[in-house]
Formats: C-alpha cells, structure tokens, sequence
C-alpha cells in the first residue's frame, strides 16, 4: 500500500503542470464558442503534439503514440481538471469510434477517419438506442436492406446527444431479419447530410440534457461503409461499450461534488443559523462522505488493479450502480439542505450555483437508468460477478399476461 | 367509528377527477408549463372555480360550502394527480387564515367577495417556517413593508394574505402600490412561486385573533396538509403509469412488469402510497377535530409525503427506464411537483422537528 | 371520517372494563406457570361465558355464540391490552384449527375437538412447514401412505411453536406422490403421543423464540382423521391460513412499542444528555412516528373496511410486509439510542428491559421472513393487488445452473 | 501509488484464514459460545498466538513484527470472517497505546513481555467515548478507582489498558487487588464484554505522553479501524454463505438464487462490501501514515462498516429465509458480531460526530 506516486511520476506531474501554465492562455473558454471554433482545434492539436490528448493512439493515425500508462493518464485527468483548463476532447468518436476503427477497422477507414476525428474535424455521433430497445439493446429494429451497392436505412434512433452538430454517425442498424437477435446487426457509419435523416430534440426533464431524436427514411448508404462484416455488428459494437465502461473520468468528481455541499452548508444561513450546525444535516453530509470516500478508495483500488494488468473484479463491478446512486444523493442532500431555494430552477437572483444541484439530482437518475438501469447491474453483479444462475429461459406463452 | 370517505366525499372527489381529466389533459399543462399560456391556466382555473371548490372552506353561514380540511385535501389530492397547474392552495389557506384571525365584519366582507368570485388569494407566509435573505415583513401605521419569499398562487392572485414578524395576518391587494412581485421559478413549471418586495403597502390586518401566531400556526399547518395530499396524488399517479408501462413495455422478449425487480418497485411503491394516503386523510380530518393531535399529525403527514414521494417519484421513473427521463411520457412533471412540494413549508427535517416540538421532545 | 365510537360501543367498552374491574384478582399472572394451570383454565372459562373469548364461534361448541362485530372485537382487545390483564387463550388450535374445523370439519369433529380446545384443555400445533419448503410450502415432503385403516407418516416439520406441550397436532402430509403438487396433500390430526414422534428444540437466533423440529417415523394415524378430502389438504389449509391473515393482532402495539422508545430516550442519558435531546435520534424518532401513525391510521381504515365487509385492497395487502418492517426498525432505533447498553443481551446489572430491544430486533426479521417473506409479500401485492404478470413459467432445464 | 495489499499482506491474511478455517470451525465457537467453554477458547487463542499476531504491533526493535495497523487489520477481518472467539482486539489497541504513550523503559518491558507471551491485554477505554452510569476513572497517589463498562477482552487477559478522565493511559493487572470484574453478556457469545470496578487499584501510568487523551485517542482510532475491519470480514462471509445457499436451496422448482429478487439482494450486499473493503484498507494504512487523513478515514470506516454491515446482516439472513434465523447454519453468528461491533467505541452517528469534529464540521 502505497499512496504516494513515485518520481518518474511526480516528474510527469510537474510537467504537466508547467505544460498547462505555460500555455494556458492558448484555452479555449466558455465564450469560444461552436465545436469547431478555431481556438478549440488549435488547442487540440497543441494537445496530441504533447501528448495530452490521443496520448496512445499511434503516431501513424494522428495521435501521440505513447504507450498506455493509467497513472499518467489519471495525472492529466487531475491536473486538467485541478487547473480548470480544458483537457483534450472528448465525445463520441473519441472515446468510442476511434478505439473500435483501431481494433477493427480496415486500414482504409483508420486512415481516414481516425486522424480528422482526433483533431476535432470530423464530429461523431452514436446510433445504438431506439425507443424500443432500452436495456435490450440487441432487440433493435431499425432496418438496413441491400439495394444495388446501398443499404436504405429505415427506422428511428434516440439518446443520440450531438446528432445537431455531428458530421457522421455510427450506428448499428438490423441488416439480416431472420437471423437470431445478435446476430441480424451491422456497424455502419454515414454522414449526417445524407438525404432522409430527421433529427429533432429530445426534450428532457432536466431540459438541458441535449439528446436528440434521429429519424431515417430511405437513408441510402454504400456497402462498402460498414465497419466489420455484415451481422457482425453486435460485437464491434460491444468492444466500443467496453471502452466507454473504461472511461473513469475524474475520479475525484464525487469528493469535489462532496466538498462543494460542505462549503454551501457553511455559507447559507435559514432562521439565523448555518446549515453545517444543522446536526441532521451534518450527519447526512458525513454519512455521504463515508460513501464516497469509500469509493475513492474502491477507485484506487481498480487503478492498481488496471496498472497491474489485472482484473478489478468485483470492485469493479460495482462501480457504475454505487457511483451514480451517491451522485445522485449527493445532489439529493444539497438541495434538501438549501430547502425551498434548493427547489429554485430557472433565472431568478435567489438561484444558486446555476440550478445545478437540481439538474445534477436529475440527470444523475438518468445515470442511474441509462448505459444499464440499476436493475441490470444488479444482473450483472449477481451473475459475472457471483456467477449466480442467469434468468432463466421463459415459456413463451407466459411471457405476456 | 369510520375511517373512510363519506359518500358526499367520494362523489366530490371524483367530480374534481372528471373535470381534471378531461379539461387539464397532459397537452394543455404543456402550454402552461412551457409557454405560460396564461389563457390555458385562467380556463382551467375558472372551470374549477366553477365546481365551487373555492367555497370549500366558507362557512355555510357565508355561504360557503361549510366543509372541511379533509375536503380541500381530497381536492389538493386530485389536482396533484393530474398535475394541475392550478391555484388552489392559496385560497385554502387565506379561507382558513380568515377564518382563524378574521373579526366577524372582516369573515362576512372576504368570505362574501370569495363566495362572488370576486377574490382569488396568494400565500405569503413562507418567512413563518424558514426566514433567510432578510426576508420578513414589519407594519407600521397600517403599512407592510418587507420582503416575502416563495409565496403560492400570487402570480394570478387579486389579495394576498401574509403575516408579520409577530405572527399577525393580513391581507394586501395584489395591485396595491408598492408592492412588486417576481417571478422565482422552480423545477415545477405548474406553480410559479413568487417573492414579494413590500414598500409602505396598504394591508388590512385581520383583527380577530387573540394571540398573535396561533392563526398563522394553523394556517401553516393546513397548507402542509394540502400539499402532503397533493404529493399523494401526484405519487398515485407516478404508481398508475409505471404499472401500466410495465405491463406494455417489451425487452428480453417479456413485458417487463413480468420481471420480479420491476414488479417488486411497483410493490413497495404501493406500500408508500397506501399508509400515506391514510395518514394523510387522519391528519385532515384531525385538524379540523383534535387540537391535541391534528397539528402533529400535520407535520407528520408533511414529512411523511416527503420522504415517500421522494421514493416514488424515483422509482416510478426507473421503471419507465429513458422515457421517464424525457419529456415524451410527460412523468417528470409528477416527479417534479412532488419535488417542490417537498421543500415547500418545511422540508421534512423542518417538520420533524416541529413535531417534535409539538410533543415536547425538543425544545 | 368519525374516529369516535358510537354510543353503543362506548357503552360496550364501559362494559369490557367494569368486567375487567370486577375480575382481575381471577386473571392468571405470570407466577401462574403451565398451558394448563388451573387458574388459566378458570380464567378462559370465565371469559368465553361473558363473550370474552370464543366470542363469535357458535354456543353449540362451546362458544359465547356472539354475532362477529369487528369494532367490539377491537375494543375487547384494546381493553384487555390498557389494563395489563391476560385476554383470552390463543394458540393456533383456537386461532387456525377451530375455524378451520368451523368451516371445513365435519359434525363430529366439530363436537370433539372445538369445545375442549376453546376451553384449553386440548392444546395443538401446526405441522405445515418442512425444511424443504419454506416459502413453497405445497412442495412438502413428509409422506403418509395408505396400510390398512391408518397413514402411516414418515418425515419431518419445522417451526412447531408449542410441540413440547401440544396434545394434538394438525398437519399437512402428502398422501399422493404423483398428484400436482398441490393436488397430492391432506390434513390429518393426530395426538403428539402417538408412537414414533420426536420433537426436537430448534435453537434460533434468540435463544428464546421456542420453535421446535418434529420427527415422525412410521406414525401410525387412523385414515378417518382427516378434514376434509384426501388430497384436499392444501385447501383446508389455505382455509386457515386466511384466518391467520386476518388477526391483527393489537393495533396499537407498534405505537406503544414508539412511546416506549421515546420514553426510554427521555430516561437514558449519554455523556450528560438525554438521548432525547440527540437530534439526530430525535429525527429518526419522529420519522418512525411518521410511519407508524400511517399504519395505524391505515389499519384504521382496514378496520372499517371490514365492519362493512368491503375487502381493504391494497392496504390490507402491504400490512404484513409494512408492519413488520417498521417494528424491526423501531428495535433497531431503541438499540442504537441506547449504543453499547443496547448490545447487552443476558443478565446483567445493565440490561434494560430484559433485552426485550434485541429479542424483538432479532424477532422480528424472523417475521420478516416468516409466513411470506418480505420477497413473496412483494410479489402478493404485484400480482393480487396490481395484477401485474406472475412469474412466468421456466423452461425446466434452465432452473439449475 | 499502489492501493492494494502487499505479497507479504496477502500472505499473512491467508495464513490467518487458513489456521482458524482449521481451527475455528462453527461448532467448537459453539463450544465456547453456548457452554462458555474456556479450554476451546484458550486453544484457539494459543494457535492463533503462535503465528506471532500478537506481535504485530511490536517495533521490531523491540523484538516484534514491526507491521502496521492495515495488518492489524487484517488479521481482524479474517477473525470477523471466522466469527472467531479469540481476544485480540485488546493486545493491538495496547500496543498503540504502549507505543504512543510508554516511555522508553515501559515500551521495553511491556513489548518484552508480550513478545514472551507473557501477557495478553484487555481494554476498559469506552468511557473515553461513551460515558453513563456514573462510569470513569480517576488516579490519586498511582491508584485507580471508579468504574469502567464496555471493556473488552478483559476475560482472559493479564493486564488491562485504561485511561482516567484526563485522558492518560494505565496498565493494571487483572488480578491487582481492588479490581472485581463482571461479565456483561451481549448479543454476540463469542466476545464477553467486562464492567470492571476498581477500588484503589495499583496502576502503571504510561508517561512518555506530552499532552495526555491523544495517545487514547490515537487507541480509539486504531480500535474503531479493527472493528470495521472485522465487520467487513463478517460481512463477506455472510454474502458467501448466502450466494452459496442460494444456489442449492430449491423453491418453487428452481434454486432460489435463480429468482431476481434473490440475486439482486447478493448484487446489493456486494455494492456494500466492496467499497467498505476499500475504505477500511485506506483507514487503516493512513492512522499509520497521514495524520490529516487518518483520524477523518478511522471514523468514516467505523460509520459506514456499521451502516454497511447492518444491511448484509440482515439481507443475507433473508436470503437464508427460515434458516437463517434458526441456530442450524449458525449465520447468527456473524450477525451479532456486527451487531455488537456496530455498537462498540461509539455507534455511526456517534463516529460521524467525531469526523465532523474533526473537520471543523461541528463544534
């Protein structure tokens, strides 16, 4: 047990501190506004040439060809974020698309895509969800049929958050009815100006969240733009849900959050009194504050383990259905501490910190049912985890009543 | 010994329902909600007024409806379950304030105009439960000065009734001059609460009461009431719709109501909403009839609902997975009523403790 | 809505304590040991003449032969529970097999078995729940087999409160192996002396909760001790076990167990404070008050449901899985208040309340788990009360994993 | 930056759970448990002394281990995980407290005798967190008197580790004239609890502290690390047994492990295992190693095992169904060993107090 990072790394920490300071004045802000404002890219490309962005994409591709190293890539995470200086970009075709091109795209479509999607260029967006298909994703319908040298696409997307500003989409989309559930689905990818794509907002109950609706009608798409084989579309896409399941973000993002209410609960007053002498309240603070150091603790623990090559299991199991639920009782307890101020959303001077206590309380319980509800991770706990006996098969008839 | 709705109960709460469902449909509080299509929400107001529910709590001798608490809160119920962004709470709480505090003169002059339709009433009495940002209204030579914060129902009010820092009630007109009200909107686009800046503002003091705060008190107490059984209705409704989408909703190739994680929400889910409708019903109907009881029971109620409608509000838009997240299904106003009611008049720690108070076990 | 009772049934109550009054130097006390002391005998029989007891079960068997009026039969029980004196016996010879017998037993049986059991002098136990069945109580395997005129019985039950000083059992068997499960079951009675019973103590987690194991081998039962058909059981049973469902029990008892714990809050001190004045206590104090007056005011509700024989729907439905509950988080709050006191359990100088606190903790989730557990009162209450779809039927193979 | 444990760690945790698997079966802690048997109990407590535990804190220049409070910890959780009846709390809080406190004589004759074996100690410091009943020390002219409740392991120890109201820590002898000790049975049979009353009892005062109640405060910290430790030992068996359980046990013709409801409840017990893992390591390498960090973590840790620990308690004796209450797999075991833990050296919302504190939270 050692919490201390070693000098190789306490090194590349000050490096990137002296990077971030001897350069800031280059960030984009808040006001530099649109994805593809010039500042924004110039300070992407600054990035990957420095190896804080794209750091293990190879050199080849566009990106900066660093071996993998999870601490140091924690160490940028934590000094961006320290900083308040943007980080490298994120987004779909980042996080997502780039990592599936490498594993298996052809040499073509890694050339052609992978270096303009790393340089802000081009702007992904996921195709994956439909109404429909929720939790049981592999149930999705909307269908891809060969015509000549095209698929036309029919059907209808949700949940797609940039379709407003993305050049392309990848999407998975059912190409072969007849074929049991996983195995009728091709990766296919096309651009968003393609004749016969819809896309409306998605309005939601925090009303900023940004999702979209993407409608296709006859959307025509060349064959040859397909990532994998034909009904192999299932399991590229998996490798890509695997990669966003390694996405930790900031890991300290719980404990800013837990400190940020710690600090509302010393400055707001009700009846003469501060929140933080409120014992209830308190108590309720350092309950919560028990939790997410536990999971901090739990994340250092799954960092070690991922250093090491090795599995976290369990612990790592967990992480997705214990992290959003203390999110969102974190937010949970602000509010309720602030109480009817807590309640404000919308422009107003008695409004504070933006109404994001509410919008976090929200949109964390769209966390808690998005990317696998809670009761799936509860299933997969159970059965990957506790190799507990899966659902077992149902009688059709039984299954409707 | 009868712990039920009488028939006359029954048939009044189910005259509210029709008339909610079919004039209050999801699609017209949209328009209120998102566009603050104040036509909308003056239409709905006045059919409502038109089923007498304003007179609920006049005395039958000015000519009233004579009835009770229970009665508003069965109306209160009724609009939280179909998320009426309707006035009511208000009015309620200023036929109870009149009662309470007003003279004879004063009961005969505002229940006559409440009966005529004349007035419709705001609540300005948050600073008697949670007082910050200097908020907090002072008299002198008649006039209010001040500040009131979160105050119900003012946005389409003609009077408001408030209260000083002593704890005595008054009534302003919502034109008079010096008064400004602003907008303080929250999560719930159905309720717009308001803050009140007061400058040397004409007030008429109801003059009735014996001691300054006990009016205030009771009026407090009723309004934790009404909103416990609004966030009934609304968390009623939350049940209802998750029952039915799990019973639609296919994945796996099953309806998803027939996995037992999802029946098992909708079971404790019930198990919150029927003790709370008890409680809400006792704690009604003993405000009205057991000094010794009621005023706990209303706090008890309140914090109840709170606490269960969280759980509900919650769990209902789990089991609609991403629909209850968007806008499509429309749950998240239910959710969010509930959510507001929540902080309104006393969060549930507030009220616990005030029961506590009640029963002297604080101090 | 009217909370008080009308004149008839406060004159009633008038009655029930002037009875009491008049009586309470007969009524045994705790020095009086045995099931049969003499002195309990005398005090049943005196109660079930004054309608005390046995009140609605016809004078022909022994009974008081009282019309059932609900609110009496509450007023009866929430007399003898204010005054500290002893009610009539209960036992599940008079709370389940006499109505049973009432409804389902023939003439004969009915003149045999209800007079005396009212009366005390024939004491039963109840033979449903085996090792192997707990929640799925129709699988039982205990078997009696046709030989001549008798079943012969060969297994095992559990759970038996009073085997050690029963005199007669009644009990689920299984009598036709290849019937349905639910089809194969009868209900025989028989005395506990008859050859080839063992009863055994079955230890638990109280130390004190008094269940017993029962063996039987080769025990040899004449077949015309049966109610109702061969292979009816499971319904004669189902018979009684709505009746166990129907006794409340003391409505009160969760908000006398809440006054109690405020009490000892008042009492207790802790570094110089009262427990009272501990607001985080205090808060969990009146939160358990929130939800124990909602039962109440929701048994309220069932109460009256039934005196207009209208069935009380869901909020009869939660009572068991609510009420329950509810009573093991009041122990655990009257554990917690007291810290280290409330671990005490055994003599000692320290002990409060005999560690009443601890047993009914412990107690109680046996409630919990006992007669339906929390899982399967969830599944009721779905299923009855919402009607959503049972559990569909499992393709057989998968079961196993 | 490595959070995990170490080759050596792991091999020691293992070597401890290997001995009391063979040693420490269920039914001889019945032994001790149900007959009170002390020969089984001091058998036990010799093996597990053999493989040098009681040494661990020891400073190897004092001939002990040298290792720290996470092996400590450690060797707590697999004790937790066995339901072991063995003392060995009191040995690790006194040789915090000889370490902190002792001069450099006291830390070579006292760590000299318990790397002999020649004493075994107990610990009576509760009063320096709960105090009731007219419970505390006080020393005049190196005499002890009072009263002190809560005291562990004194039932087999040699010596006994306590502090006066001041705060500054003492050795007596068990068997010192003016020393009577009572038991206090508790709900866990494996670990009887002591009242000891002392009447002028001879004292040795440890005098190498500067300002006395910190060395008692560092032991508290050490104590309250152990016992979450030992709680997430007990927690992890109980989930075991109730996976294991889970998937033999038939109803309704499947193994019940197959039901949603089953395994959700065994996905929900590792949600609360896993973390608290997590946070008792962290608790316990920084009492050793960040005096900021360390005394906030020692608390949280003993919050969170005692919230944590109560729901796996409770969830996996509802997965045992009936069983689970019955003596028959013996699961009340590990129960009450979390029950009482959760008690000891302050309960959650004591220990959330004292963080708070220590964060300039509250007063």
């Amino acid at each position: 047990m050692d919490l201390q990072f070693s000098a190789e790394y306490e090194t590349f920490r000050e490096e990137v501190r002296s990077f971030i300071e001897a350069n800031r004045d280059k960030a984009p802000t808040y006001a530099d506004k649109g994805m593809k404002n010039p500042k924004r890219l110039a300070w992407q490309k600054l990035l990957i040439e420095n190896g804080y962005a794209a750091r293990t994409i190879p050199a080849d591709y566009g990106g900066y060809g660093a071996e993998p190293d999870i601490l140091k890539s924690r160490i940028i995470a934590e000094e961006f974020a320290r900083s308040g200086v943007p980080g490298g970009l994120a987004g779909q075709g980042i996080s997502m698309f780039v990592p599936t091109l490498l594993e298996l795209g052809t040499e073509e479509q890694k050339k052609e895509f992978i270096g303009p999607t790393l340089r802000g260029e081009i702007i992904w967006c996921q195709g994956y969800s439909e109404p429909g298909s929720g939790s049981d994703l592999a149930s999705l319908k909307t269908a891809a049929v060969i015509d000549g040298d095209d698929y036309v696409i029919n059907g209808q997307k949700i949940w797609t958050s940039t379709a407003k500003y993305a050049d392309m989409m990848f999407c998975l989309v059912r190409t072969e009815a007849d074929a049991p559930k996983h195995q009728g689905i091709s990766y296919l990818t096309f651009s968003m100006e393609t004749p016969g794509i819809e896309v409306r907002p998605l309005v939601d109950m925090t009303e900023a969240a940004g999702f979209n609706e993407v409608f296709f009608t006859d959307v025509r798409v060349p064959r040859n733009q397909i990532v994998g084989k034909p009904g192999e579309g299932w399991f590229v896409a998996n490798a890509t849900l695997t990669h966003e399941r390694g996405m930790l973000g900031n890991p300290n993002a719980a404990v800013e959050r837990l400190f940020a209410i710690a600090d509302i609960m010393h400055k707001e007053t009700l009846n003469g009194e501060r929140l933080i002498d409120n014992p209830v309240f308190r108590d309720r603070l350092v309950k919560l504050q028990s939790k997410v150091y536990a999971m901090r603790a739990n994340g250092l623990r799954i960092t070690t383990a991922a250093t090491k090559g090795e599995s976290a299991g369990l612990a790592g199991l967990i992480v997705k259905l214990q992290g959003c639920e203390l999110n969102h009782q974190l937010a949970a307890l602000a509010i309720d501490a602030m109480g009817e101020l807590g309640a404000l959303y919308g422009q107003s001077d008695y409004l504070r910190d933006d109404g994001t206590w509410q919008a976090k309380y929200m949109f964390d319980l769209g966390l808690i049912i998005g990317g696998g509800t809670a009761q799936i991770q509860k299933n997969i706990i159970s059965e990957r985890g506790l190799k507990m006996p899966r659902e077992p098969k149902v009688q059709k008839q039984a299954a409707k009543a | 010994m009868e712990f039920a709705l009488s028939e006359d109960q029954r048939l009044l709460a189910d005259s509210i329902k029709s008339f909610l469902d079919e004039t209050v449909p999801l699609d017209e509080t949209r328009k209120v909600a998102t566009e603050n299509d104040t036509a909308v929400k003056q239409r709905m107001t006045e059919g409502l007024g038109a089923l007498g529910v304003n007179q609920i709590l006049v005395p039958e001798a000015h000519g009233g409806l004579g009835l009770a608490a229970l009665d508003a809160a069965l109306v209160h119920e009724a609009l939280g379950f179909a998320a009426a962004p309707i006035s009511f709470t208000g009015t309620m709480m200023a036929s109870r304030a009149i009662a309470e505090a007003g003279t004879e003169d004063q009961k005969a002059d505002w229940f006559g105009k409440l009966v005529n339709g004349e007035v419709r009433f705001g609540i300005a009495m948050t600073e008697r439960v949670n007082v910050r940002e200097g908020a907090g209204l002072s008299e002198e030579d008649g006039k209010l000065s001040g500040k009131a914060l979160f105050a119900f129902d003012c946005d389409d009010a003609t009077h408001i009734i408030t209260a000083d820092q002593s704890g005595a009630l008054y009534i302003v007109a919502a034109d008079a001059a010096g008064l400004t009200r602003n907008d303080m909107p929250n999560i719930d686009r159905t309720r717009m609460m308001s803050e009140l800046l007061l400058d040397g503002v004409d007030a008429v003091r109801l003059d009735g009461e014996n001691e300054p705060g006990n009016a205030a008190a009771r009026v407090i107490e009723l309004g934790r009431v009404l909103l416990a059984a609004d966030t009934l209705g609304a968390m009623q409704n939350m049940l209802d719709q998750a029952v039915e989408y799990a019973g639609g909703r296919e994945q796996f190739g099953r309806v998803i109501g027939s996995f037992q994680a999802v029946k098992h929400m909708c079971a404790e889910m019930v198990a919150e909403v029927e003790p709370l409708r008890a409680l809400v019903w006792h704690a009604a109907h003993a405000i009205d009839t057991d000094p010794d009881e009621g005023p706990v029971l209303a706090c008890l109620a309140k914090a109840l609902a709170a606490d269960s409608g969280q759980f509900v509000a919650r769990t209902s838009t789990e089991v609609h997975g991403g629909m209850g997240f968007t806008d499509l299904v429309g749950l998240h106003y239910w959710f969010k009523r509930i959510g507001l009611n929540r902080q309104l008049l006393g969060g549930p720690e507030r009220v616990r403790e005030d029961a506590a108070k009640l029963q002297g076990w604080a101090a």
